[in-house]
């Protein structure tokens, strides 16, 4: 009978629309965002930021200042500069470290291959996406002191990501520190009449090893 | 001669004068529906109800709509260019002796001098009996010839057969 | 008009005085490129007799952003993220065909549950696309939004499912040569197994509002019809030429992935017009539904990547390599030629949207301006891939 | 019961009191102008509110609720909008008729309302012979407003909407006429207060005699909707502002605060027509049952205006759009010819009173019924349902 058709739909936007009252959990698909937020899944992935080890962020920076990510950025939206400097890394081994890394976020495009290549962990990907900003030059234009986060961050938003990172960062530093007792061991022994001043190790960083092999990110 | 009279027959005349002379083609036609609107509201104003809402009803409704159709699709919306008419003394001429003769007709005619007979109670009811018993042929006869008209009108407009595909769907 | 010069606009009677039929004065309308129909920036140059349209001309490329060009430039990982760019409403099909035809070029495998991965994500690409295609076909009929907000609800469940996923809702950037970038997270799958298992109920509710519905019948039959010879020598591929009864689809044809080994069937219309082309989409979501269902049964577990390929530093050997599959717009083709270098030598793509839009002007000669938009809407075209 | 009913009435009569004798004529009809034109643009303010509200209820979304309580200020947000808007005359625009089109558009409908009786002797201007006529011929005069806003834009797409505009308006104004007329057959007059009157009588159970209870009510009431969703530009009829198609139809060159008041005009003649509408076939202020009189007769005008609005909303979240010659089609093979033959099964029902009730329900019934599969057969014929086959 033309015409049942038109009724259908009227039935169903009808039904829609009673369901939106009685019971809105289903039906109102929409939440009121600045007062209610979504909570993003684990792997939601923003715009990138810098890792640091402890507590300061000039020290306990991980990157190394080797500009990987700046060759594999897509858009070429990462900037180094080296500094001439060595700081030690994590393991005690004397690395680089960048004097300036800037990320220009209004060119970056959250591709998050940075992270992949990244062989030192120094760079992962954040999840705050309200960084607007009324200066169109300079107010995206990110420096490092900016991008630098703590590592508890990293454990906040991504945490079985961090996780795996922290163990297998955790398992270099026993094989670095094995290493390192092995050498000086083996030093102390070839030089044993000569009591040679021990390089003691700081509070904070343990004795100078091979840096850690770069294992394919997970 | 009450003040509503004088300032509804102002607006009629002077609808219906610019709508003779205006120089665009569309305007004039809007003044042409705005005198027929005039001309229904004195209607109104000396009571006779039903037939001032009929005229505006069929007038603006409907007939104007089609003047105004038919000045867009015969290009007529460029406003006149020439001189409005070739020989104003002329036209002036047999303007004022129509003129004359009119008013000395109406002068003349018995009607006015009788005092005005007190209006009659028309109801709808009595003009739609009086329309369905004594003048039911010539209703008929018109609802006839419209039916032709709106038929004619409607073969017209059919497209030549072949000329084009009709553009409604199969 | 009040200035001079101004363009009359008025319309000549069809017929002259003495009877013979002329030329009425046709009337050049322009829709878009700010046309609030025209999926997108695209802009088209309709001459009107009346209300029918006597020739119209298509102009694209005002999105064109040097797609292929910026690829060659770059290291053949570095274009997997602009893919994601080219129809920006099925990115991880796009990814899967880029990913594809350089697996083809340096011959690497791909490991069971990466290939299972993307059939699934592929799949769901698929069935989020064609509800949002048959929403904004009824948004241009002038439903105000409600399809297009039924379709979008559903879509947002997809879309939570490529987020938590690859990290992204559009952008994924979820595929590498020789496998995926991640591996599922956990409780990702039964998430999956949620939504199809949901999906039914949708798509009864929108075929309940729609599909027998006589407006959307009177205004979608017979609409844009374009016969199956026609369909063939324009090259259309994907719905419209299945909707006009070509049994042609990538997935049977190419077996490509493991397609194979999922039973599944391929509907066919018969008219090629408006109507065939919504029927034949919403039919194709059931079916996807189906491969989803088989495929999340019987999923294995273990590596998703190729442990030789390598992620920087990857030059495939010389040579050229022309990988297709079945995007939801129609057959999405990738054509590279390598010299050994890190970055591609010619990087070229066929576009499925931009090749179906070329039929726009047969659909079109003699319908109504209304019709117009709907026959685009029908199409299906995504301006980041008609003008790449 | 009666105080609230009449309060309106017995407030008007307090204040004419106040003035001297010679003004009070003015005064009444002044503030019978004063409600009406309060009463119905607040009504205005609430549905435009009401309308983005119910859509988005129907698009699983709660619509506007930020601005005011739950949302009900947004009239306002968006009244202040229109105001602030800088009022943009295109260049080769006709300034007179360009200015004029938005009042003759507005105007018409806020006459039509003084006739339509609102509540128990409610209403602004009883003409007792010739209250319908009225209604229809200030009806008529909005499409010369139509025409004038289509025209005087100067730009392709508003003629493009203004022509599609009078066609439908005049396409759709003879089938709202018919079945009003259909109504007047068998009240015998023209007044609508009469027509009131009439359905006033109590049928079985306390049920007031409204024509919507008889089959030819029916079918003329649904005949009538139809055409009213047509001349107010609604739903599967709003093809003069086809945003798709053509950008905003007649209006496109008006912003500012005359586009609000093309937008008032639209939503003032929809409630003049549903007004007309509840007056001929649901009982204007009669209650259903005689025992619900206790409720003030106005409130239930209110009730069943926001009932038939909340209609035309709902019709607005469901349907797609007509095409120009669809709609034409749909009014002269369709809607026509189904009024004309309600028109005879009215005067059938006229003249078998004393028959036995079902087997005049049933005659009657029958006859429209089968006049409606006759006239809708071509169309079932036209789109046959489809099927698909799978290959494998």
């Amino acid at each position: 009978m033309t015409g049942s058709g038109i009724l259908q739909g009227l039935a169903e936007t009808a039904k829609n629309f009673v369901g939106s009252f009685t019971h809105p959990a289903e039906n109102l698909a929409t939440i009121e965002y600045p007062e209610q937020r979504q909570k993003l899944a684990e792997n939601t992935r923003q715009f990138p930021f810098l890792v640091f080890d402890g507590t300061d962020p000039e020290a306990g920076l991980r990157c190394v200042a080797c500009q990987i990510c700046e060759k594999e950025c897509p858009p070429q939206c990462i900037y180094i500069i080296k500094s001439k400097a060595k700081k030690p890394d994590f393991v005690g081994k004397p690395q680089f470290f960048p004097a300036v890394f800037d990320i220009d976020l209004s060119v970056c495009m959250s591709c998050q291959i940075c992270v992949e290549v990244c062989p030192f962990d120094a760079i992962k990907m954040d999840q705050d996406f309200e960084l607007a900003t009324s200066d169109r030059f300079q107010g995206l234009l990110f420096h490092k002191d900016r991008l630098a986060k703590p590592n508890s961050h990293f454990q906040k938003i991504h945490p079985t990501e961090a996780g795996e990172t922290d163990t297998r960062r955790a398992a270099d530093l026993e094989k670095a520190q094995a290493a390192a007792a092995k050498a000086a061991a083996a030093a102390a022994a070839s030089a044993k009449p000569v009591a040679t001043p021990a390089n003691s190790p700081e509070a904070k960083n343990p004795p100078p090893a091979s840096p850690a092999a770069g294992t394919p990110p997970m | 001669m009450s003040v509503l009279f004088v300032l509804l027959a102002g607006l009629t005349l002077g609808a219906a004068w610019a709508a003779v002379t205006l120089r665009n083609l569309v305007h004039a036609a809007l003044c042409l529906i705005g005198s027929l609107a005039g001309l229904g509201l004195i209607y109104i104003q000396l009571d006779a109800e039903f037939l001032g809402l009929a005229q505006i009803l069929v007038y603006v409704g409907a007939v104007a709509i089609l003047i105004v159709f038919a000045v867009m699709l015969v290009r007529g919306t460029e406003p006149l260019v020439g001189r409005l008419s070739t020989s104003p003394w002329l036209g002036g001429a047999i303007t004022v002796l129509l003129a004359a003769l009119l008013l000395w007709a109406v002068s003349k005619s018995p009607r006015l001098r009788a005092p005005t007979p007190p209006a009659p109670t028309v109801t709808v009811k009595a003009i739609g009996q009086q329309l369905t018993r004594d003048y039911v042929v010539p209703l008929q006869g018109i609802g006839l010839l419209l039916t032709a008209a709106t038929l004619g009108a409607a073969l017209i407009a059919l497209p030549r057969r072949g000329s084009n595909p009709p553009s409604t769907p199969p | 008009m009040s200035y001079p010069g101004a363009p009359a606009i008025s319309f000549q009677p069809r017929y002259a005085p003495d009877g013979t039929e002329q030329d009425g004065e046709l009337l050049e309308v322009s829709l878009g490129p700010q046309h609030p129909s025209t999926h997108g920036v695209f802009r088209m140059d309709a001459t009107l007799d009346g209300e029918k349209v006597v020739r119209l001309k298509p102009v694209f490329g005002y999105l064109h952003r040097n797609h292929e060009k910026i690829a060659e430039g770059a290291s053949y990982l570095a274009a997997m993220p602009y893919t994601d760019r080219l129809d920006y409403f099925c990115s991880l099909t796009s990814n899967w065909a880029y990913a594809l035809t350089v697996e083809k070029l340096a011959g690497l495998a791909v490991p069971e549950r990466a290939e299972y991965l993307r059939v699934i994500t592929a799949e769901l690409t698929r069935i989020q696309n064609h509800a949002c295609v048959c929403g904004f076909l009824l948004q241009d009929m002038g439903a105000l939004g409600t399809p297009l907000m039924y379709a979008f609800r559903e879509r947002e469940r997809v879309l939570d499912l490529f987020e938590s996923l690859t990290g992204a809702r559009m952008m994924c950037n979820y595929l590498r040569f020789g496998g995926c970038r991640c591996d599922a997270p956990a409780g990702w799958l039964d998430a999956v197994r949620g939504v199809v298992a949901e999906f039914p109920r949708f798509l009864d509710e929108f075929e309940a509002l729609l599909s027998n519905n006589e407006i959307l019948l009177a205004r979608t039959q017979g609409i844009g019809a374009v016969s199956a010879a026609q369909a063939i020598n324009g090259g259309l591929t994907g719905p419209l030429l299945r909707a006009a009864g070509i049994n042609y689809d990538l997935r049977k044809v190419d077996r490509y992935g493991i397609y194979d080994r999922f039973e599944f069937r391929i509907p066919l219309g018969e008219h090629g017009d408006v109507f065939d082309r919504y029927m034949i989409r919403v039919l194709e979501i059931r079916e996807s539904l189906k491969i989803l269902e088989q495929a999340l049964k019987t999923i294995p577990d273990g590596p998703i990547i190729d442990p030789k390929a390598k992620l920087r530093g990857f030059r495939p050997k010389a040579g050229e390599a022309y990988g297709r599959l079945e995007s939801p717009k129609g057959e999405l083709g990738f054509y590279l030629i390598s010299d050994g270098g890190p970055n591609p030598y010619r990087y070229r793509i066929r576009p499925p949207s931009f090749i179906n839009l070329t039929l726009l002007e047969d659909m079109c000669l003699g319908r109504p301006l209304a019709d117009v938009v709907v026959i685009l809407g029908s199409i299906d075209i995504v301006m980041g891939e008609v003008d790449r | 019961m009666n105080t609230l009913d009449q309060l309106p009435e017995t407030l008007k009569d307090h204040v004419v009191g106040v003035f001297p004798a010679g003004l009070q004529p003015w005064i009444s009809a002044l503030l019978a102008i004063g409600a009406l034109c309060a009463i119905f643009p607040a009504l205005f303010a609430l549905t435009t509110v009401l309308e983005r509200k119910i859509l988005g209820r129907i698009q699983n979304r709660p619509g506007p609720n930020r601005v005011g309580p739950a949302g009900f200020l947004q009239f306002a947000a968006d009244g202040i909008k229109s105001l602030t808007k800088e009022d943009i005359v295109p260049r080769n625009a006709d300034r007179l008729l360009h200015f004029l089109a938005p009042l003759v558009v507005v105007i018409p409908p806020l006459l039509a309302f003084s006739v339509l009786p609102i509540g128990r002797n409610l209403v602004a201007l009883d003409l007792p012979e010739t209250g319908l006529l009225f209604f229809f011929a200030v009806g008529a005069s909005v499409e010369v407003g139509v025409f004038m806003a289509g025209w005087s834009g100067g730009n392709k797409y508003s003629l493009l909407g203004a022509m599609r505009a009078l066609a439908q308006l005049i396409s759709y104004e003879l089938p709202l006429i018919l079945s009003a007329l259909t109504v007047v057959m068998l009240t015998g007059s023209l007044s609508l207060v009469a027509m009131v009157e009439k359905q006033s009588a109590v049928q079985v159970a306390g049920l007031h005699a409204w024509n919507l209870f008889t089959p030819w009510g029916v079918v003329g009431f649904l005949i009538f909707l139809t055409a009213a969703a047509a001349e107010a530009n609604r739903s599967p009829f709003d093809l003069p502002e086809a945003e798709s198609e053509i950008i905003a139809g007649y209006f496109t060159e008006y912003s500012g605060f005359k586009f609000a008041l093309f937008f008032l005009g639209e939503y003032l003649g929809l409630f003049a027509v549903c007004g007309l509408g509840i007056t001929l076939f649901l009982g204007g202020w009669l209650p259903p049952f005689t025992w619900l009189n206790w409720i003030p007769s106005w409130l239930w005008f209110f009730g069943k205006l926001g009932a038939l609005i909340f209609f035309f909303i709902w019709l607005r979240g469901t349907l797609p759009r007509l095409r120009m010659d669809q709609l034409m089609q749909f009014a002269w093979t369709f809607l026509l010819p189904l009024t004309l033959i309600n028109a005879f099964v009215a005067g059938l029902w006229h003249f078998t009173a004393d028959w036995n009730v079902l087997f005049r329900w049933a005659l009657s019934a029958g006859l429209l019924a089968a006049a409606y599969v006759a006239l809708s057969r071509p169309f079932a014929r036209a789109f046959p349902r489809r099927t698909y086959r799978f290959a494998p």
